[in-house]
């Protein structure tokens, strides 16, 4: 029973941490930098800029938006503003790159060397990306993690914790068992096989439950949010183990259990 | 051959349960270690088949210094030797077949060869009838008759039985008594510890006298 | 030890709801509605508005904001587009009226109603709030309190079982020592009490050492996360218990302590 | 007075323990009940002592049906009752003192009534050396004699003693029977489970026979 619910925990945190990672992905995958060109700027300086970005291999996706692209997305955003628009003579916004980021890149070095080289670059006349968004997001993943380790490790702790005390317990509930088989003459390794095989039987069925019961939480947790679809309802959405996780966790079950059965047997049998 | 020499043994912070022990016990001898509560004759067993170590002296038994083996092999010691334990030492979750036959499982001895050796043992004490109960299910008697038969199941060379009869009735006394006495003739040591003197002046081929952890007197009978 | 950990999970849980309640509380107080005023409509139309939206206690701040702090605003948030802005010959903006909804009026049909009503009322133009960001919250809200309470039912019940079942197994330990009491007279008060205090010691044992332990990690926690201050990071800060939820954590250790091998007992006792 | 009518008792699943049993004892009787092992002497101690009930008949104690006292009840009766248990029943956990005073404790006595009575007692089992040893420290004898103990030390009506001398030497045997004999004079009814011949022949006043559950005889000398 407690190694069932060890490992419940144990796959919810990895449920948990899956979703953390699902959202966190999608997040800085909207993180877009926007390099303004100068009007002056020719097809060749573009193309070489657009050249040397790609280059980088900093972004997963560089786009060029021209002006006419540039206000059709203003008026979209900001429809208010129309009237403002049309009292203009002629289209304010320049053209512009826009580079998104790609994954892992989003806080490196390098990516912020770039930004401050293309800063300088001729042709391009600004860049906008929103820097507090980023640290935001930055201080966001950092919580995440520091809340992921933070719970993840509690809860491998509790788990070791918890399975190596079962199996003193049983130990020490067979203590006598034990004492009398080595009296009897038994070696150390007929004595220890049957423990062994009760922990590794009671990792693995524990980790078999934990998944059923997380199986079940995540079929039944959509029916409890409801008809919430929005954007944040579909990134956060409560998704399942991949299958190499499963086994990860049958296995590290059966691991646990033998790793724990054997640490406690060889502190009990001495030799 | 069993040989002790100037064995003491002291528990912590006690006077000497054992001092100066020394006797030697001829293969195939029956002996009766006999002596007041108190006196030292479980602590002298449990030295014999390493349950304790003696603070001094030292233990050879079949020319081998039984002190020095390692725990890792303290089995094969074990082994050949049936010990009846004063306080019977059975697994109580096990029933009265599967206690016996542990003996002879952990010789990785296989099915049918246990059956037949094992009811044979239970035959010899009577117990045949419970073969299928748990101790706990068994009178005091009865259980020690188990503890008997587990200690003879597996032919050992050498028999320790710690007042193995002290809640039998005369009568069973008695043909525990001389079941032992078979085995010894058939070339088992036997050593048996016991403060009936009815059954040693009856059985008693040689006689120990312990009083205050010292040896009184060895008896030859 | 267990009894410990448990009430660390649990006192982590509080700690966690803690912040998440914090959280959400500051989120829902940045939940602004903009109510455009048409350039027509005279002083008091707008006084009557803003009377009629003081009334409805839906929010907790009105302001008044007028056309020149509109552009301001404007011209802070957006400075790339100042070029835009002076391209044009006047002021585009409306004068609004910026309502904060109080905290719990944010999502109430009340305040929807309002809104509604608002929309087609004589000297507003239009009504600006982000519906998407409303939605989001809304979903996000749903979504933690969900965690919380799957987590936290989770918690509380390992909690519970893993105290009956130390105190079970204490007391299966004791059946000897029990059997023995009885037999020899004990009344079953005299054997129960000493168990009872056993457990109502540990329970509380368990509550100090979390409480304590708890106190270590929020104070050790910002100085993992570092400098980031930021404004999300000063939102999730971790912050400790209150006096009074210190207590509640004690006071329910030795309660739990206490029901638990009371339970246990009369399970065992019989009577 | 102890009054048994007809009781039976079964095991679930076996043959009867006890059939038939119907015998009376006087208060200050000095009776012994004796028999093969497995005949029914514990079986029938424990219906005494309500540890098991019987399946069929009933016992009365001084008037007093103790099948009808209700579990919560049940206390006073032990109370009245010096139980020595076959198997001690020690706590392993108190020391010797403890074990003994745990009898006094229950009844509510305080610190130096205590210490003066189960000093007493222990003097009584000789064991007054032993006195802070923990039981698992003692010889099986000493152990046995804790349980002498504990059952003497709160002058008890009555004194039902489950093989008390099983792993005693003669001498102390007869030391502790002596001891019984003295309490026994002082008006206490004492029934003891035995299968020593000699105790019998030499203390026995009122002997009752089982067999197989059956009571074979009762002898008055
Ligand atoms: N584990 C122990 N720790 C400390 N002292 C012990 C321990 N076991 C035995 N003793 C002491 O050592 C002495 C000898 O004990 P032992 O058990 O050998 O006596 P014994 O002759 O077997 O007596 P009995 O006939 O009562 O079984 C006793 O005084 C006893 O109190
Ligand atoms: N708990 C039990 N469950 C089932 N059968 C039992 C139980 N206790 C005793 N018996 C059986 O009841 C019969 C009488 O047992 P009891 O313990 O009364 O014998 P006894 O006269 O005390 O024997 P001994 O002298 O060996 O202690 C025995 O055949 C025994 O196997
Ligand atoms: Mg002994
Ligand atoms: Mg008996």
């Amino acid at each position: 029973m407690i190694i069932c619910l060890t490992f419940l925990t144990l796959g919810i945190f990895l449920a948990l941490s899956n979703n953390i990672k699902f959202l966190t992905r999608s997040v800085s995958d909207d993180q877009v930098i926007v390099f303004f060109l100068s009007e002056t700027s020719s097809m060749e300086t573009v193309a070489a800029i657009q050249k040397e970005m790609e280059d980088s291999r900093l972004f997963s996706r560089i786009r060029l938006v021209n002006r006419e692209e540039a206000l059709a997305a203003f008026k979209t955003k900001f429809p208010d503003l129309e009237s403002v628009l049309q009292n203009l003579n002629r289209n304010p916004f320049p053209s512009s790159l826009e580079a998104t980021f790609s994954r892992d890149s989003l806080n490196t070095a390098a990516g912020r060397d770039l930004v401050e080289r293309m800063r300088t670059r001729e042709g391009i006349s600004d860049i906008q990306y929103n820097r507090e968004w980023i640290e935001r997001m930055r201080t966001f993943d950092r919580l995440i993690r520091a809340v992921g380790f933070f719970l993840g490790g509690i809860l491998i702790f509790a788990s070791f914790f918890i399975i190596s005390n079962v199996i003193k317990l049983n130990v020490l509930a067979r203590k006598n068992e034990i004492a009398i088989l080595r009296l009897v003459g038994a070696t150390n390794w007929f004595i220890r096989i049957p423990f062994v095989m009760e922990g590794v039987f009671l990792g693995l069925l524990g980790g078999v439950l934990a998944v059923f019961l997380l199986w079940l939480v995540t079929a039944l947790f959509p029916l409890y949010l409801g008809s919430s679809p929005g954007v944040i309802g579909e990134l956060i959405q409560f998704r399942f183990l991949s299958v190499s996780q499963i086994l990860a966790l049958l296995v590290s079950g059966s691991l646990i259990g033998f790793l724990g059965s054997f640490s406690s047997l060889s502190k009990f049998l001495k030799i | 051959m069993i040989e002790l020499y100037h064995i003491w043994k002291k528990y912590q912070g006690n006077d000497w349960a054992l001092s100066d022990v020394s006797f030697f016990i001829n293969p195939g001898e029956f002996t009766f270690i006999t002596g007041p509560s108190g006196s030292g004759k479980s602590t002298l067993l449990k030295i014999l088949y390493r349950e304790l170590l003696p603070t001094e002296g030292q233990i050879v038994i079949d020319q081998r210094n039984i002190l020095k083996i390692p725990d890792n092999k303290l089995y094969e010691l074990r082994r050949s030797m049936g010990i009846v334990f004063q306080d019977f030492r059975l697994l109580f979750h096990k029933s009265v077949f599967e206690n016996v036959a542990v003996a002879l499982r952990i010789l990785g001895m296989t099915g049918k060869d246990i059956r037949t050796r094992v009811f044979n043992a239970l035959r010899m004490v009577s117990l045949q009838k419970k073969m299928w109960e748990l101790p706990s299910r068994l009178s005091y008697g009865e259980q020690q008759r188990v503890a008997i038969a587990r200690a003879i199941v597996n032919n050992p060379k050498i028999i320790l039985a710690d007042e193995p009869t002290g809640n039998l009735d005369i009568k069973l006394a008695f043909e525990i008594m001389s079941l032992f006495q078979e085995i010894n003739e058939k070339g088992t040591t036997v050593i048996i510890c016991t403060h009936d003197r009815e059954l040693i002046r009856y059985f008693g081929h040689s006689i120990l006298f312990l009083f205050k952890g010292r040896v009184l007197r060895k008896e030859q009978l």
